[in-house]
């Protein structure tokens, strides 16, 4: 359709703000994904956008026309329920085929589209099965299904793949994007899962307390994030974070703290000397030798992840997570070297956690 | 979106829940108003009256006179205590069973449709046969309630079942509870019907046993319908006429005659219209006391979204 | 887990089972045994009915009585022999009006049973009690006027003035029942149908009263019953055979000078049927239970 | 005349005589309709309505403005119907004074209001003591009592012989149809409750209603032969319990003996007899009548044809024989108001079917109607009435207390109406 | 408490058979995690231990004891549902509270527990409100709230997780994970993460199509799966698979496809050569230069996945995939060389997908 544009949209519950004038302008065809942490006005968001909640203020525009008094009906708007919200009295089949024929489309079509829609979330087999006699993601494919089955301006997906297994996500996830590409329409998603926000978004928009905190591509949120809450927030395991000052260390700038000495880029620039340094698990190397510019710390714990190991280490107090390939094989207490990787560090201010200097885009060496 | 481009739908702000909730209580209203606002007026005017039929000459307005002469009037004051006490005891009972008549057909058994089509039955029978069925199973000669004890050898001898003040008020209780039984089974059972299973799965793990899931649970569930039934049986025990007028005709001497007995026989028998519409109007007073007083204790704490 | 298994479980006595057997076969008694004695009767002679001791099962067991409402030539002889003929038509008359009771009923109830579930707005509880107010005042109070009303519209004798009456009867409580039940259907689904493109009517339709629907049929039965029993209404509006229901006619069994037993309660058994098989039909979705599994939390 | 357009005037409007009765063999009544109908060519729009509530009905109908041409009118109904402009007199007109002349004062009595005359008759009846011959036989009775104290001992003959518990069975639940024997035992004994100016005189003149009640109590709760169960009892149970020989005796209207003697019906049928309610002394016999009869509407705009029709039905015919009289005696026992009919053959022999024709004529001979009909408060005091005589007999009220009270609630009316 | 044992449980639901002959025992305080695909019969599982539901066959014994027949209020287990089922009419205290209350706690110490567990959860500030008021992710802590303040002989989690941001959900792990050990209970989990599956359990249960595939440490899981099926539902982005074939090169066993030629484990045995090669992304590594003993392709696509890219390759008509570290800059078509560490090869029937070796647990070089 359609670019989704809200100003200044603020939403409130008796006294409390879910959504506190929020501004955001969702390009025709993007795929904008909303993250942020539970209870943070992400499905009040898309229920606005959507016209099953009235905004407390602001106004919403589709393609520059108002629609805040416009029905839901009358949106041309697809939405996946967060609670499914599945017809109990319907078949998966009618549930599927339900917008499609209040949209008048003929039977034979609907039947074949329907069939179609199941096939792709392998739920063929559920067709005659009301929902009540589904499994938990069962019913959550059905909620997809209904959604994706009919042409829209917009698509809005709250969570739509939470109770699926990590197959059948990553295959959903495909599904989508290619829905995304071929019908080339406005999509809004919401989920907690960073792999899916980062490989599915031309832009992610975090939200914190109903207010966004930054809204740009995957890359320069990860990369770049615009305050400490972002950059904690995206990225699992999460940033790690000392805090300490900025002083001019032999004329080389540089950010102390008791466990932590560290070269930083010469151009951050800031009135409070008091700030946050920021490094990514990853961004960590741990050796066994003793290596120039790295300190001196204890390995803590070490867990398995799998391909990797998260080792978090005691650096004078300090608990550092680096995230190191496997195998890693010391045990608690060994001695180990911890090298940041100076060029995919983060400062933010101590004060407000504003992003002091977002570091190029540089490559790990 | 070209659907939507085409409505090229201006700002138009549609109806607010207020006049959304009018308009959608406006037909209601209407057929209500229509037909029912002039008739229940005229009853208030004609309570101010003195109008008996017998009488149309004698027709005047009294202001409330009728009102003011209940306060003396002896036959209305011990009408009104049958009246509690009848209202008390029907209620109670019917609550109760219905409750519990309610709970079992929430069950999965064998017979369940068939119960439920019993449990409705009372309902069906028109009055008089009601009536009729009552008088012949009480009756002292030779009823069916006596022919039943004495073949089963609980009495040696028949019994005028309604000769004595308590045993008439008891057995018309009994009838009446009968009688308005499937109002309230039916409402409580829809009740119950809605109540998501999973919640009692939830409280089961929650170690609640049996009783404690009723009232942690269906109770709460349940106090909106239990406020209609409460509302509702309140006023038909208030109004409860025909079984009793069959039964007893309000004796022996007055210990079954209810305010609406009394009602009924001065609008109808004695076509005194004043008075009878002022015992009318008292009546719906009373019930509407009770039943504000049954909103204001259970409205709320029933109200909740699911 | 200390208070687990205390006694091997593997063959427990399924109390539940039998504690609701028990009840239900209770219940069935209370509910069943009055009217027995009047299925009972409608299959005796006059003689036997008033036999003492009772016969529980008729001795000389006769259709006499049932007869008589196809061939009412035959019942030329009893009390209520018009009564006898128009008990077909009463039959006919009172499905009629108690249907289009309910159904009236529901349709102007759900508007504002919709109203007080889904919308706030002033003075919903108010309007509320006014509603059981219209309700609270006895009929005897009103039938007067009312008959000189449905007299002013010319609707006397005719289904049109029973179906409104009743109606005005039965709407308050219907829109109590129903309020209460639409209060429980989960609003997502509403909006889910919304979001379908469904219109408000569409909605309501295709969605919100299916999965209402226990509480449409409660509303509903209790709306027909109202209809189909009552009495001094239908006595005062009805004259003739085109528009008297049964128990209007039923009543025509009993004059001053004497009863018929045992017609009478052929008529009572005919006048039950109806709804017993109407209830019969519906049961299921009074207890089909509402919204499972249609929303997660 | 169609019902459904009833509601554009009294009248219905095509002509015909819109007809109301409570519903008593209707069918029967439609018969004799039709038949009216062929001989006089005048439709007539007959509507039965329940007799339970026939009175509120036509009460309602009349309020409307939609009331019959004519219509059957209770005795007990007439002053108020009247009062209400709902009827019209029919002095004058042609065949009534010659109808009133020829009916039993009583009934001419009952069917006069303010010396105006509203009826012609539709049926009567009196109260009698109807008696089991079977069961008195049994205990060696030969002769049904004369007096109360012969009833009493009789019952307790009966009684001690085991024969019946509870040989005398009144109808004494609650109604709102009169207690017919009441008033006959009153009278019976040359009593009343009122004098001609309607003021109760059983407190103060007339000792008859007093010891009527010291009878009542004593024989309900001293010999306890009447049954107590009576309390709960309507005149259908009653009438039940006689045909299933469950009495020995009742008081109540003659009509009921046939049906009691009728085989097809009654277990008793054949040994039911009845004789004149007894009295206190035994020697002086009178008893209660109704009148039950054909009113014309105030605002008929057919009343010709309707009179013509209420002649048919309550008068005399071409042949001047009152032929729906006869035909309703010959068809149900119907009582009949008019004398001469008592010894017409046909009639006797049918009447002898189901009882004495002599008793039967002596009883509508010296029938009197209650003398308080036409006062507004009449309905009240009868109602007040039966919940004394139920204090009476189940011993919780003293006669002369009773009378009392009585009298007091006269007094209480009268204020109230005046 | 209890050892929980599942002795041949089945159940059917009208003919569909959601668990078939399912055998496990629940060794006492056990941590165990329930995995599969939607739809595969976790949930009904636990609700059969749960006792809210009644198996079609078999027995299921607490500490040896059978309690098929004991009511659920009598089997002293907690459970999460997958679906939440709060009550609607109470406070989010009350539903936290509600077990509590059932088994007669003083009211101050539930007031005291239950705000303990809100702070855990941190739904502190939503203790007055229903659940109707609540976002998803509120509705879920206030479920697994409900199940963690008392005191229960096994815990059973459904999905627990599901709805909660990343961050909140490596809290609640933990938190689980310490409940566990504080209480010493038995644990059984069941969820679609696979972190969560990996790092939480003592043993992890796989189950398809209700029938439980292989149970034991999430190592073994991961390292020696015990068919095709297992190997490819574990570890995301999934095993790559290619069908081959096994013979003898030169004395050395060899796996040959069209695509591939690889050295396996000289002791792996097979009557049918006919056999499945599998193959971690993460045991893949690419290079731009020739190394001996790699096959040549071409990159197909790369995803970023934040800390690595995901590399499609084309071998000879067959797609790869490769997780390497970021960054990884080569477009599409470019030639790479793809190496498999031959010690984390995987080998399956090609019939059924039994396994045929589980190497021995080797360090990648
Ligand atoms: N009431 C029912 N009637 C019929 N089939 C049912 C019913 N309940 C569950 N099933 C079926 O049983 C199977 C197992 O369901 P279950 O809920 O245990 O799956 P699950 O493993 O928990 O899946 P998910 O991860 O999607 O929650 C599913 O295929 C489901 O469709
Ligand atoms: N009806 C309501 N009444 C009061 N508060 C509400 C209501 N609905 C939502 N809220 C509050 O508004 C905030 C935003 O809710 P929302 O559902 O948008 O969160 P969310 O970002 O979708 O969270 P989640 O990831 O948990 O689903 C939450 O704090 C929630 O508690
Ligand atoms: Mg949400
Ligand atoms: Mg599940």
């Amino acid at each position: 359709m359609a670019e989704v544009r809200l100003e200044g949209i603020t939403k409130s519950f008796g006294g409390k703000t879910a959504v506190d004038d929020l501004n955001l302008t969702i390009e025709d065809q993007e795929f904008l994904t909303l993250v942020g942490p539970s209870g943070c006005g992400k499905s009040t968001t898309l229920r606005m956008i959507c016209g099953l909640e009235r905004a407390t203020e602001g106004n919403i525009f589709f393609d520059g026309k108002p629609v805040s008094w416009l029905p839901a009906n009358k949106r041309d708007v697809s939405m996946v329920f967060q609670s499914y919200a599945l017809y109990p009295h319907k078949t998966v089949r009618q549930n599927i085929g339900f917008a499609l024929k209040m949209m008048r489309v003929p039977k034979a079509t609907i039947a074949e589209q329907v069939l179609q829609a199941a096939r792709t979330l392998d739920i063929e087999d559920l067709l005659d099965r009301k929902p009540r006699e589904l499994s938990g993601g069962q019913r959550q494919r059905v909620a997809l299904g209904r959604a994706i089955v009919r042409d829209a301006g917009a698509y809005l997906l709250d969570e739509p793949l939470s109770n699926l297994d990590a197959q059948l996500r990553v295959l959903m996830r495909a599904e989508i994007k290619r829905l995304h590409v071929d019908v080339a329409r406005t999509f809004i998603y919401v989920t907690h899962d960073q792999v899916e926000a980062m490989t599915m978004s031309d832009r992610i928009a975090v939200m914190r307390d109903g207010v966004i905190q930054q809204c740009a591509t995957p890359e320069e949120i990860y990369e770049r994030p615009a305050n400490r809450f972002v950059a904690s927030f995206m990225g699992s395991p999460p940033m790690n974070f000392v805090t300490g000052e900025l002083a001019d260390v032999n004329g080389v700038r540089t950010f102390r703290s008791s466990a932590l000495t560290q070269q930083v880029h010469p151009d951050v620039e800031t009135t409070d000397p008091a700030v946050v340094l920021g490094i990514r698990p990853e961004d960590i190397t741990l050796s066994t030798t003793p290596v120039d510019g790295h300190q001196l710390g204890k390995v803590f714990v070490s867990e398995p992840l799998g391909p990797d190991v998260l080792v978090t280490v005691r650096i004078e107090g300090e608990l550092i997570k680096a995230r190191v390939p496997t195998p890693f094989r010391l045990g608690h207490d060994s001695t180990v070297y911890v090298g940041l990787n100076p060029n995919r560090l983060h400062l933010f201010t101590a004060s407000d956690g504003t992003a002091l200097h977002a570091p190029k885009r540089e490559e790990r060496s | 979106m070209v659907a939507l481009n085409r409505l090229g739908f201006a700002e138009r702000q549609p109806l607010g829940d207020n006049a959304k909730a009018w308009a959608l209580n406006a037909p209601a209203m209407v057929v209500i108003a229509l037909l029912v606002a002039y008739p229940i007026g005229y009853s208030f005017y004609v309570s101010l009256q003195k109008n008996n039929l017998k009488r149309p000459r004698a027709k005047r307005f009294i202001g409330f006179d009728n009102y003011k002469a209940l306060l003396t009037d002896h036959a209305f004051l011990s009408a009104l205590k049958v009246s509690a006490l009848f209202v008390l005891v029907v209620l109670g009972l019917t609550v109760v069973l219905a409750l519990i008549l309610a709970l079992v057909l929430n069950e999965r058994f064998r017979g369940r449709g068939l119960l439920l089509s019993l449990a409705l039955l009372p309902w069906a029978m028109p009055g008089v046969v009601n009536g009729l069925m009552w008088r012949t199973i009480f009756d002292a000669k030779t009823g069916a309630l006596n022919g039943l004890l004495s073949q089963l050898g609980v009495i040696d001898d028949y019994h005028a079942w309604l000769t004595s003040g308590t045993g008439a008020f008891l057995f018309t209780a009994l009838a009446q509870v009968w009688n308005t039984l499937p109002f309230s089974v039916i409402i409580l059972l829809a009740g119950l019907s809605t109540i998501p299973s999973e919640l009692y799965d939830a409280a089961t793990v929650d170690r609640a046993g049996a009783l404690q899931r009723f009232g942690q649970v269906t109770l709460p569930w349940l106090l909106h319908p239990l406020l209609i039934v409460l509302i509702l049986e309140t006023m038909n025990a208030f109004r409860a006429f025909d079984t009793i007028y069959v039964l007893t005709g309000g004796g022996p001497g007055d210990a079954t005659t209810t305010i609406a007995l009394l009602d009924v026989q001065t609008v109808l028998t004695f076509t005194d219209f004043g008075l009878g519409s002022a015992y009318a109007w008292v009546i719906t007073a009373i019930t509407l006391l009770i039943s504000v007083g049954y909103i204001g204790l259970l409205y709320r704490k029933g109200n909740f979204e699911v | 887990m200390s208070t687990l298994v205390r006694v091997p479980l593997r063959y427990r006595i399924p109390w539940k089972k039998i504690v609701l057997y028990v009840l239900a076969i209770l219940f069935a008694l209370y509910l069943v045994l009055p009217f027995y004695w009047i299925v009972a009767m409608s299959f005796m002679h006059e003689v036997d009915a008033i036999s003492v001791p009772p016969h529980w099962i008729p001795i000389h067991p006769t259709l006499e009585n049932y007869l008589g409402f196809i061939r009412p030539n035959a019942a030329q002889e009893l009390v209520g022999g018009r009564a006898v003929s128009e008990t077909p038509y009463s039959l006919r008359n009172s499905l009629i009006v108690a249907t289009s009771t309910a159904v009236l009923n529901l349709v102007l109830a759900t508007f504002a049973a919709y109203s007080f579930s889904r919308l706030k707005f002033r003075g919903s509880q108010v309007l509320l009690v006014l509603y059981l107010l219209t309700r609270m005042v006895p009929g005897i109070a009103i039938i007067i006027p009312f008959y000189l009303l449905m007299r002013t519209f010319g609707l006397l004798d005719t289904y049109l003035a029973l179906i409104l009456s009743y109606t005005t009867f039965a709407l308050p409580i219907t829109i109590w029942i129903l309020k209460d039940f639409f209060r429980s259907v989960p609003r997502e689904l509403e909006e889910a149908a919304r979001v379908d493109r469904c219109g408000w009517f569409r909605t309501m339709w295709t969605v919100f009263l299916p999965v209402a629907a226990p509480g449409l049929v409660a509303a509903a039965v209790f709306a027909f019953m109202t209809a189909w029993n009552e009495f001094m209404f239908a006595l005062f509006l009805t004259s003739t055979k085109a528009a008297k229901t049964i128990p209007v006619v039923a009543a025509n069994f009993a004059t001053d000078f004497n009863t018929q037993f045992t017609v009478m309660a052929a008529a009572g058994v005919l006048a039950v049927v109806p709804p017993l098989v109407l209830a019969l039909l519906f049961q299921r979705k009074l207890v089909q239970g509402m919204a499972a599994g249609s929303v997660k939390g | 005349a169609c019902s459904n357009d009833s509601s554009s005037g009294s009248g219905s409007g095509d002509g015909s005589v819109k007809f109301e009765g409570w519903d008593y063999e209707a069918e029967l009544v439609q018969q004799n309709l039709d038949r009216f109908t062929t001989t006089s060519n005048i439709k007539v729009n007959y509507t039965p309505i329940t007799s339970a509530q026939y009175v509120q009905k036509v009460v309602a109908e009349f309020t409307g403005g939609g009331g019959a041409d004519a219509l059957y009118v209770y005795d007990d109904s007439l002053a108020a119907w009247v009062d209400g402009e709902y009827l019209q007199p029919l002095d004058g007109l042609p065949g009534v004074d010659e109808v009133y002349a020829a009916i039993y004062p009583g009934n001419a009595e009952a069917m006069t209001y303010q010396g105006k005359r509203y009826g012609l008759p539709y049926y009567t009846d009196a109260n009698c003591l109807t008696y089991n011959t079977g069961i008195l036989t049994k205990a060696g009775i030969t002769k049904p009592p004369a007096s109360l104290e012969e009833l009493e001992a009789q019952a307790l003959k009966i009684k001690n012989a085991g024969l019946l518990e509870y040989p005398i069975g009144l109808p004494a639940q609650l109604s709102d149809t009169w207690w017919s024997w009441v008033w006959a035992l009153v009278f019976g004994s040359g009593g009343n409750l009122f004098d001609d100016q309607q003021n109760p005189i059983m407190n103060t003149s007339d000792t008859v209603t007093k010891d009527v009640f010291a009878w009542l109590q004593q024989a309900a709760n001293k010999s306890k032969v009447i049954d107590p169960a009576s309390l709960q009892l309507l005149p259908v149970p009653i009438d039940n319990a006689m045909k299933a020989n469950r009495y020995a005796y009742t008081i109540g209207a003659r009509y009921a003996s046939r049906d009691y003697n009728d085989p097809a019906k009654s277990k008793a049928a054949g040994k039911i007899r009845m004789a004149l309610v007894p009295s206190l002394d035994g020697k002086e016999h009178a008893t209660v009548s109704n009148t039950r009869m054909y009113g014309l509407a105030k605002d008929t705009d057919v009343k010709d044809d309707a009179f013509k029709l209420l002649t048919y039905l309550g008068g005399y015919d071409e042949k001047k024989q009152p032929y729906t009289a006869k035909f309703w005696f010959l068809q149900r026992g119907l009582g009949f108001a008019y004398k001469a009919m008592g010894s017409d053959p046909e009639i006797t022999a049918s009447l002898k079917k189901f009882a004495d024709p002599v008793v039967y004529q002596h009883l509508a001979e010296i029938a009197k109607p209650r003398n308080v009909l036409g006062v507004p408060w009449y309905t009240e005091f009868e109602t007040e009435m039966h919940k004394v005589v139920q204090g009476v007999l189940s011993n919780q009220t003293q006669p002369s207390a009773a009378v009392d009270s009585l009298a007091q609630t006269v007094e209480t009316l009268k204020k109230k109406y005046s």
